[in-house]
C-alpha cells in the first residue's frame, strides 16, 4: 500500500544533496529562462519608476489594480509554508516530513516577492521607507493608526521569523554538507553549521526548537494575513470591503492556495531532481485530505461572505454582486474563478486515486491557484468601481502591459529564487527523513502489516 | 591534571548504547561522555540521562522586550505628532495592540533562535572530536577522562565493539 | 497662528442646488486657481481626469419629462474624514480650522485615502503635470505645482484663507465675512456656491447651514461633511434631493 | 536504569473480556449519590419549567435570558459531539475513551429541541427587518430554523445509535433487557457489518459537521443578529459556531474528569486524552479573540453611525459585565493558564479552566442575546439610532437559566444510565494499535495507523 523502500542514511545523504552536488543540466536551463523573465520585470518596474504610475491600467476611481492582487495572492501562497509545518509538527504528522522545507522556502519566497508589489505600486515608490518608525530626515514618525503601517510590521516580523525558521531547522543539514564537501563549499558550509556536531544535548534542542518556533509562528502567520485584509475591510467607503468577515476569509483563502502552490512545488521538485523515494503518493494523498477539507472551509467563509453582501437588500454591496454575476467580462472571470477554484478541482480530490496520481494532482492545484488569483482580483477591483451611490463616477478596470509583465515576473522570481535555493541547500530535511526512518514501526494484527509510529510522549 | 578525549565509533545505536553502558558502569560522569549522531534519536535512546536546558525563559524574555518597545512606538508616535485624523482619539488603542502583538511575537522569536544557539552550545570554534562518517550514520561515543585512564576507557568502548576508537591529535 | 477672533474659524461651504445650472464656471475657475493640470481628451479616456470640483449630472424621470439634475462635488473636509486615518504618513490630516488638508510632499502615493474617499473627490497624478508653453506664466504663484505620485484635492483654497488672515493681522482687526471666497465661489454667476466661517454667527454660510433644506451628502455614514447641500426645490416632485443619496 | 528518569509510555491495560464486563457493570449499577443528584436536578427542571410558563405571555424584549440559556445549551452539550466526530475523522487515538462520552450528548439535543420551540414562536416576524432570508416570507426563519435543529437533533441521535450498536450487541449477551437486542438489530460483527458500521459514522459525522456549522448559523443570526437593525456582522455566525467549539471542548474536558475522578473510569481515560483536547482547547480559545476582534477591528475603524451604536450595544454598552467576564474567561485568563505545559497536562486544573470557560461563555451569550432581544422597534430601520437600557434578569429568568441547565445535565445523566458512556468496541479496539517495545534503552509506544 505504501512505496517506501529502507534508505540507509548515506543514500538519504547522496540522493538529497543531488540537487546541490550533481545538478541536472534542465536545472540550468529552467533557472536561466526564469531569469530572462525575471530581468524583464525589472525593466518593467525601471520603465515604471521612470514614466509613473500613468503606465499602469488605474484610474479613478480604480486606485488600486494587478499590484495589490498579486500582493494578495502572494501573500496568500506564503501562508502554506508555516500553516503546514508548524501545525503538522504540533499535531506529529509523520507524512509532513519531505514537505515541511520546500513548504517554508516558498513562504520566505512568496513573502519577499509579495513584499515588493505595494512597493512597486507606490506613486514614489523611492520613498517607501517612510511608513517605517523612524525619524531621521523627516522629522516625522509614520502614523500607526493607518493599516499600511500595521502591514510592513506583520510582515517583517512574519519574513524574519520564517527565514529563523528555515536557518535553525538547516544547520544539522548543513553539517552532512560540510562533511561531504571539499575546500571553498567546505569551509562555507562548515562556517553556516557553527561546528554542528550531533551531539545529544544539539538534537535535543533542536527537536524543542521545532515545536516552541513553531508555536510562535502560528500566531504571526494568522496576524499577518488578517492585516493584510484589514487593508481592505477597515475602508469604510467601499462597503463591499467594509465587512467582518475578511480577516479569517482571507487567511482560509490564503491556506487554500498555499497548501495548493506547496503541493504543485513538491510534484515539480520530484521530477526535477528524482526524489521519487522521498516524495511519495502517500504524502500527496495527505496532503490532498487535508487540501479537501480547507478547500470546503474556504467555501464556507466564501459564502458566508457573499450571502452578508445581499444581506443588505439594496445598495452597492449587491451591485457589486450582480456585477460578478450578470456583468460580461466580471461574470466570465467569476464563472472561471469559481470553476477553477472549486468546482473541477475539489470534487476530484474525492478520489483516491486522484490524490496518489501526480499529474492529476499537479493540475488541480495549478487550477486552484489561478481560481484564487482571479479570486483576489474579484474581491478587490470590483468593488472600487462601484463605490457610494455617485454612479457619475463608477469606473471600470483594464491591466496595461506593464502590470501584466511585472506580474508575470513575480511567478518568475519565486520558481528562479526556489531552484537557487535548492542549489545552495538541500530542499528536503535530511536530518528530518532520518529521524522518520527511526520513528517508523510495523505491527502485526493478525495477518496484516499495519504501518505503525514510534511516539515519544 | 590534563585532560584526554577518546570516540568510538559504531554502526549500530545499540553498540552506541552498550559503550554508554559499559562508561557509565565504569563510573563515568553524565558530563564527561556525549553521543554523536547524525540522527535525532529519541531522548534516552542511548540510556544517557535527560538534557537540561533553560530554552524556555528565552521567549519570555524576548516577548517582554517586544512588547515595551512596541508600547514605546504605539505611545511615542501618536503623542510625537497629536494630529486629529478621521476624528479618533489621538491615543487610538486598537492600533497599539496590533503592534503589540506582532512585535512582542517577533521578540519572542527572534530570542528564541538566539537561545537555540546559546543552550546548544553553538558556535564551536574548536568542533574536537569528530569523523565524517557520523552524519552517514556511524554513531561516535566520546568520552573526556582524567590522563592515566586510557586503556580503561578504551576497553570500555572497543568491548561495545567499537569500529574504530579516535583520539584527538 | 495668532487669531484675534473669540472664536477659531471653521471653513465651510454652502451649495444651493436649486440654484446651479451646471455651467462648469466653478470648475475652470478651480482648474487655474490651483494650478491643476490640464485635462486633455488623452486624460479623459484614461479616465485620469482632475478636477478638485466637479459637478455630476444625474438624470431624473423618463423621456419626455426627462430632468438634468447637477450636483457640484469639492471635498468635504469632513469632521471624521475616512482619509485622514488611513494615510501611514500623515499626508493628509485635520487642522484646527476644519480643514481636512493635504501635505504634497509627504505623500508617498498608497492612494488609499482616494479609496477610502466616499465621495470620489480625491485625485491622484498619475502623470508629471505640464502646460503648454504658451500658459507657463498663468500658473498661480501662490500654489505649489504637484509632482507626480501625489494625492491632491479641493484644500478650500486655502492660500486665499492664509493671506486673507495676513492682511487682516496687519491691519489689525477680525477677518470680516465675504471679504474673500474660494475661486469657485467667485466663479459661480449663480451664487449657488457660498464660503464662509460657519463659526461666525452672522456670516451667510451659518445661515444656511440652519436652512430647513439642508443637508449632508452620505449623512448616514456619519462622516460629519463640512459642506452644506440645500435641496432642490421642484414643484414637481416630493421629497426632491432625495436622489443625491 | 536509564528509562527511569524519562516517563512510561501508558498504555491500555484491559483485557477485552474485563472491559465489557467491568464497562456495562459500572452502566447498570448506579450509587444512591447518582440518584440524589438526578432527584435534585429534576425538581430544579420543574422550577425551571414554571419559570419559563410564567415568562411565556411576555413581550419579546424580556425574552433575552431564555433565548440566551437555550443559544448556550445549544452551543455546549449540541456542539459536544463534535469533539468524537471530528477527531475520529483524523484518526487520533486518543479520541476513544471519550467518543461516547461526547456522542452521548446527542441526545440532550431532543432536550434542547423542546425548549427551543417556545422560543422560535416567539420570535418575531421578519417583516421589515434585515435578515439572512432575503426576499423569502416573513415565516421563512420558523419553518427553517426549526427544520434544521430538528434533522440536526436526528443526525446526532443517528450517530449516536450507529456508534453504540456493537456495544448494545454486547448489553444484549450479558442479559441486558429486550430493549437492547432492539437496538442491536442482531449485531454479530461479522466483517460486513464492522465495515458497513465505519462507513454509516463517517457520513453521519460527516453530515453533522456540516449541518451543526449551519445550525450555528441560522441560530446566531435569526435569534440575535437580525433581530438589530442595522447589525451586520458576517463574521457573526462563525464566531457563534467557533466559541461553539471551544465551550464543547470545555464540556468534553469536564465530562472526562469527572467520568475519571467518580465514574471510575479512571485508567480508561489517559493523560494524552486530556493534553491533546487542551492543545486545541487553547487554540479555540486564542481564535475565540481573534473572530471577536475581527469584528470588534471592522467597526471600531468604520465609525458609521449605526455601527458605533451595536458596538456599545454588545460590547461596551449596557452589557459591559457580562462582555468583560465573557472576554476574561473565553480569551484572557484561559489562554493565560493554558499555555503552560504542566496545567495542560493536569485533569484537574484543565476541569477548572472548562468549568470557567463555561461560564465566560454563558455570559458571553447574555451579552449577545438578552442585547439584540431588548431592542423592541425593529421594523423598517436600517440603523440602530439608540442604545436601549439594560435588561436584569428577573425571577423567572434566574428560574430558567438554573432549571433549563439541570434539565440538559438530568436528561444526559439518565441517558448514560441507559447507553455505556464509555465506548467498549472503541476500547478494545485501541488495544489492537497500542504497543509497547523498547527502543535501544528507550521503552517507547507504538502506535499503529492503519489507513
Amino acid at each position: 500500500m505504501q512505496d517506501r523502500k529502507a534508505l540507509t542514511d548515506k543514500q538519504i545523504n547522496d540522493t538529497l544533496t543531488n540537487s546541490i552536488l550533481r545538478t541536472p543540466l534542465h536545472w540550468y536551463i529552467l533557472t536561466g529562462f526564469f531569469a530572462v523573465i525575471v530581468l524583464m520585470g525589472f525593466v518593467a518596474v525601471g520603465i515604471l519608476a521612470n514614466r509613473g504610475l500613468g503606465m499602469t491600467g488605474m484610474n479613478r476611481p480604480v486606485y488600486w489594480g494587478f499590484f495589490i492582487t498579486n500582493f494578495v495572492f502572494w501573500i496568500g501562497i506564503s501562508h502554506a509554508g508555516v500553516m503546514l509545518s508548524a501545525i503538522l509538527r504540533l499535531a506529529q504528522a509523520e507524512w509532513r516530513r519531505p514537505a515541511t522545507r520546500a513548504a517554508e522556502v516558498l513562504t520566505v519566497f512568496a513573502l519577499g516577492t509579495a513584499a515588493m508589489m505595494p512597493i512597486v505600486h507606490l506613486g514614489r515608490m523611492w520613498r517607501f521607507y517612510w511608513v517605517f518608525p523612524y525619524d531621521w530626515a523627516r522629522g516625522i514618525w509614520p502614523d500607526i493608526r493607518s493599516p499600511l503601517v500595521w502591514d510592513p510590521h506583520a510582515l517583517s516580523t512574519y519574513l524574519i521569523g520564517s527565514s529563523l525558521f528555515i536557518f535553525v531547522a538547516l544547520i544539522p543539514d548543513f553539517a552532512v554538507l560540510r562533511d561531504k564537501t571539499t575546500g571553498m563549499a567546505h569551509q562555507i558550509y562548515g562556517a553556516l553549521s557553527m561546528g554542528f556536531r550531533g551531539s545529544v544535548r544539539q538534537w535535543r534542542l533542536q527537536a524543542i526548537a521545532g515545536i516552541i518556533l513553531s508555536a510562535l509562528l502560528l500566531p504571526v502567520f494568522v496576524s499577518v494575513h488578517s492585516i493584510v485584509s484589514w487593508d481592505f475591510g477597515m475602508a469604510m467607503a467601499i462597503p463591499a470591503w467594509h465587512t467582518t468577515i475578511f480577516a479569517p476569509y482571507f487567511v482560509i483563502g490564503a491556506v487554500h492556495s498555499g497548501v495548493a502552490g506547496v503541493i504543485t512545488v513538491l510534484i515539480l521538485l520530484r521530477w526535477l531532481f528524482r526524489w521519487d523515494d522521498f516524495i511519495r503518493r502517500e504524502h500527496i494523498d495527505a496532503l490532498g485530505r487535508l487540501l479537501f477539507v480547507v478547500a470546503n472551509a474556504w467555501l464556507f467563509f466564501f459564502a458566508l461572505e457573499f450571502m452578508f453582501g445581499l444581506y443588505h437588500q439594496e445598495g452597492t454591496e449587491v451591485v457589486v454582486r450582480d456585477l460578478w454575476l450578470f456583468q460580461t467580462p466580471w461574470n466570465v472571470i467569476f464563472l472561471l474563478f469559481i470553476f477553477t477554484g472549486y468546482i473541477i478541482p475539489v470534487p476530484m480530490w474525492l478520489f483516491r486515486s486522484v490524490r496518489r496520481s501526480f499529474p492529476l494532482m499537479l493540475f488541480t492545484t495549478i487550477l486552484v491557484n489561478i481560481g484564487m488569483w482571479l479570486e483576489r482580483f474579484l474581491l478587490i477591483i470590483p468593488s472600487m468601481g462601484r463605490k457610494h451611490s455617485f454612479t457619475f463616477v463608477w469606473g471600470d478596470f483594464a491591466p496595461s502591459p506593464i502590470e501584466l509583465m511585472i506580474v508575470t515576473a513575480t511567478f518568475a522570481l519565486v520558481f528562479m529564487l526556489m531552484l537557487l535555493f535548492a542549489k545552495a541547500f538541500p530542499l528536503i530535511p535530511i536530518f528530518d527523513i532520518k529521524e522518520g526512518n527511526v520513528l517508523r514501526d510495523e505491527i502485526q494484527i493478525g495477518r496484516r502489516t499495519v504501518q505503525a509510529v514510534i511516539r515519544e510522549e | 591534571m590534563s585532560r584526554k578525549v577518546l570516540m568510538g565509533l559504531y554502526d549500530t545505536p545499540d553498540a552506541a548504547a552498550d559503550a554508554v553502558e559499559n562508561l557509565q558502569g565504569a563510573s563515568v560522569e553524565s558530563i564527561d561522555y556525549d553521543i554523536l549522531s547524525g540522527t535525532p534519536y529519541p531522548e534516552g535512546t542511548f540510556g544517557e540521562p535527560p538534557v537540561k536546558h533553560k530554552l524556555y525563559v528565552f521567549p519570555l524574555v524576548g516577548a517582554a522586550i517586544g512588547i515595551t518597545l512596541a508600547l514605546f512606538e504605539g505611545f511615542g508616535t501618536q503623542l510625537a505628532f497629536p494630529m486629529v485624523t478621521g476624528g479618533k482619539p489621538i491615543l487610538s488603542v486598537p492600533p497599539m495592540i496590533i503592534l503589540c502583538y506582532e512585535l512582542t511575537l517577533l521578540g519572542a522569536i527572534l530570542f528564541t533562535v538566539m537561545g537555540i544557539i546559546f543552550e546548544s552550545r553553538l558556535p564551536r570554534i574548536v568542533r574536537g572530536l569528530y569523523d565524517k562518517r557520523i552524519t552517514e550514520g556511524l554513531i561516535g561515543v566520546v568520552c573526556t577522562f582524567d590522563e592515566g585512564r586510557d586503556e580503561e576507557i578504551t576497553k570500555c568502548l572497543n568491548d561495545a565493539g567499537a569500529l574504530e576508537v579516535k583520539s584527538e591529535e | 497662528m495668532t487669531m484675534r477672533s473669540e472664536w477659531t474659524h471653521k471653513w465651510s461651504m454652502a451649495v444651493d442646488i436649486d440654484k446651479c445650472t451646471g455651467c462648469q464656471a466653478c470648475v475652470v475657475a478651480c482648474q487655474s486657481e490651483n494650478n491643476v493640470p490640464l485635462n486633455t481628451e488623452g486624460l479623459f479616456n484614461q479616465s485620469r481626469a482632475m478636477s478638485w470640483i466637479r459637478i455630476d449630472r444625474y438624470w431624473e424621470g423618463e423621456f419626455p419629462n426627462v430632468k438634468a439634475r447637477f450636483l457640484p462635488v469639492m471635498c468635504q473636509h469632513c469632521g471624521s474624514a475616512p482619509c485622514e486615518p488611513v494615510c501611514p504618513v500623515y499626508a493628509t490630516y485635520h487642522n484646527d480650522q476644519g480643514m481636512n488638508v493635504q501635505i504634497y510632499n509627504r505623500c508617498i502615493g498608497t492612494r488609499y485615502c482616494a479609496n477610502n474617499c466616499p465621495y470620489e473627490v480625491r485625485m491622484f497624478n498619475y502623470w508629471q503635470p505640464v502646460w503648454p508653453e504658451s500658459l507657463r506664466n498663468q500658473l498661480n504663484p501662490d500654489v505649489s505645482i504637484r509632482t507626480r505620485g501625489v494625492m491632491e484635492k479641493c484644500s478650500f483654497c486655502v492660500q486665499r484663507i492664509r493671506r486673507a488672515e495676513r492682511t487682516a493681522i496687519q491691519e489689525g482687526r477680525d477677518l470680516v465675512d465675504g471679504e474673500f471666497s474660494t475661486a469657485c465661489v467667485q466663479a459661480c454667476p449663480t451664487g449657488t456656491l457660498v464660503f464662509g466661517d460657519v463659526n461666525d454667527p452672522d456670516s451667510k454660510v451659518a445661515a444656511l447651514a440652519h436652512d430647513r433644506r439642508q443637508y449632508r451628502l452620505l449623512e448616514g455614514i456619519g462622516t460629519e461633511p463640512n459642506v452644506i447641500y440645500l435641496k432642490k426645490v421642484d414643484p414637481d416632485y416630493e421629497n426632491v434631493g432625495a436622489n443625491e443619496h | 536504569m536509564s528509562t527511569n528518569h524519562h516517563h512510561e509510555p501508558n498504555i491500555f491495560q484491559l483485557e477485552p473480556v474485563e472491559v465489557t464486563r467491568d464497562v456495562i457493570a459500572r452502566t447498570r449499577s448506579r450509587g444512591s449519590r447518582y440518584w440524589g443528584i438526578v432527584g435534585v436536578l429534576a425538581v430544579l427542571l420543574v422550577i425551571g419549567l414554571i419559570g419559563l410558563g410564567m415568562r411565556l405571555g411576555s413581550e419579546t424584549t424580556k425574552l433575552g435570558y431564555y433565548a440566551a440559556t437555550f443559544s448556550f445549551l445549544f452551543t455546549t452539550t449540541q456542539t459536544a459531539p463534535l469533539v468524537s466526530v471530528a477527531f475520529r475523522m483524523t484518526k487520533n487515538h486518543w479520541r476513544r475513551p471519550i467518543a461516547r462520552a461526547s456522542e452521548l450528548f446527542a441526545v440532550v439535543g431532543l432536550f434542547n429541541l423542546l425548549i427551543f420551540i417556545p422560543l422560535m414562536i416567539a420570535l418575531p416576524s421578519t417583516e421589515g427587518r434585515w435578515t439572512i432570508w432575503i426576499q423569502a416570507a416573513s415565516w421563512s426563519p420558523h419553518v427553517f430554523d426549526t427544520m434544521m435543529l430538528a434533522s440536526l437533533v436526528v443526525c446526532g441521535l443517528g450517530l449516536l445509535w450507529s456508534g453504540a450498536i456493537p456495544d448494545f450487541a454486547s448489553l444484549r449477551d450479558k442479559g441486558g433487557s429486550k430493549i437492547y437486542s432492539k437496538l442491536a438489530m442482531g449485531w454479530q460483527g461479522t466483517v460486513r457489518q464492522w465495515k458497513m458500521q465505519r462507513v454509516l459514522l463517517s457520513f453521519l459525522g460527516a453530515f453533522y459537521f456540516i449541518g451543526i456549522i449551519w445550525t450555528h448559523y441560522v441560530i446566531s443570526s435569526d435569534f440575535s443578529m437580525s433581530l438589530v437593525p442595522g447589525w451586520v456582522d458576517s463574521i457573526y455566525p462563525t464566531f457563534h459556531a467557533l466559541s461553539g467549539l471551544q465551550a464543547a471542548l470545555a464540556t468534553m474536558l469536564l465530562t472526562a474528569y469527572v467520568l475519571r475522578r467518580f465514574g471510575g473510569y479512571k485508567e480508561y481515560i489517559p493523560m494524552e486524552t486530556f493534553w491533546a483536547m487542551s492543545k486545541i482547547f487553547l487554540a479555540t480559545s486564542m481564535l475565540w479573540f481573534y473572530f471577536w476582534w475581527s469584528a470588534f477591528i471592522t467597526y471600531w475603524y468604520g465609525r458609521q453611525i449605526g455601527e458605533q451604536h451595536v458596538l456599545q450595544l454588545i460590547n461596551f454598552g449596557p452589557y459591559i459585565y457580562a462582555f468583560v467576564i465573557a472576554f476574561l474567561f473565553c480569551f484572557v485568563f484561559a489562554v493565560f493558564m493554558l499555555i503552560w505545559n504542566p496545567i495542560r497536562k493536569n485533569p484537574g486544573a484543565l476541569a477548572s479552566i472548562a468549568l470557567m470557560v463555561l461560564i465566560g461563555c454563558f455570559f458571553d451569550r447574555v451579552r449577545l442575546f438578552v442585547s439584540s432581544w431588548s431592542v423592541s422597534d425593529l421594523r423598517d430601520q436600517h440603523h440602530l439610532h439608540y442604545v436601549p437600557d439594560t435588561v436584569l434578569p428577573e425571577a423567572p429568568d434566574i428560574m430558567i437559566i438554573v432549571g433549563l441547565i439541570s434539565g440538559a445535565i438530568l436528561v444526559y445523566m439518565l441517558a448514560s444510565r441507559l447507553i455505556p458512556v464509555m465506548s467498549i468496541w472503541e476500547m478494545r479496539e485501541l488495544r489492537l494499535y497500542q504497543r509497547s517495545r523498547m527502543l535501544v534503552r528507550k521503552k517507547v509506544m507504538v502506535l499503529g495507523k492503519p489507513e
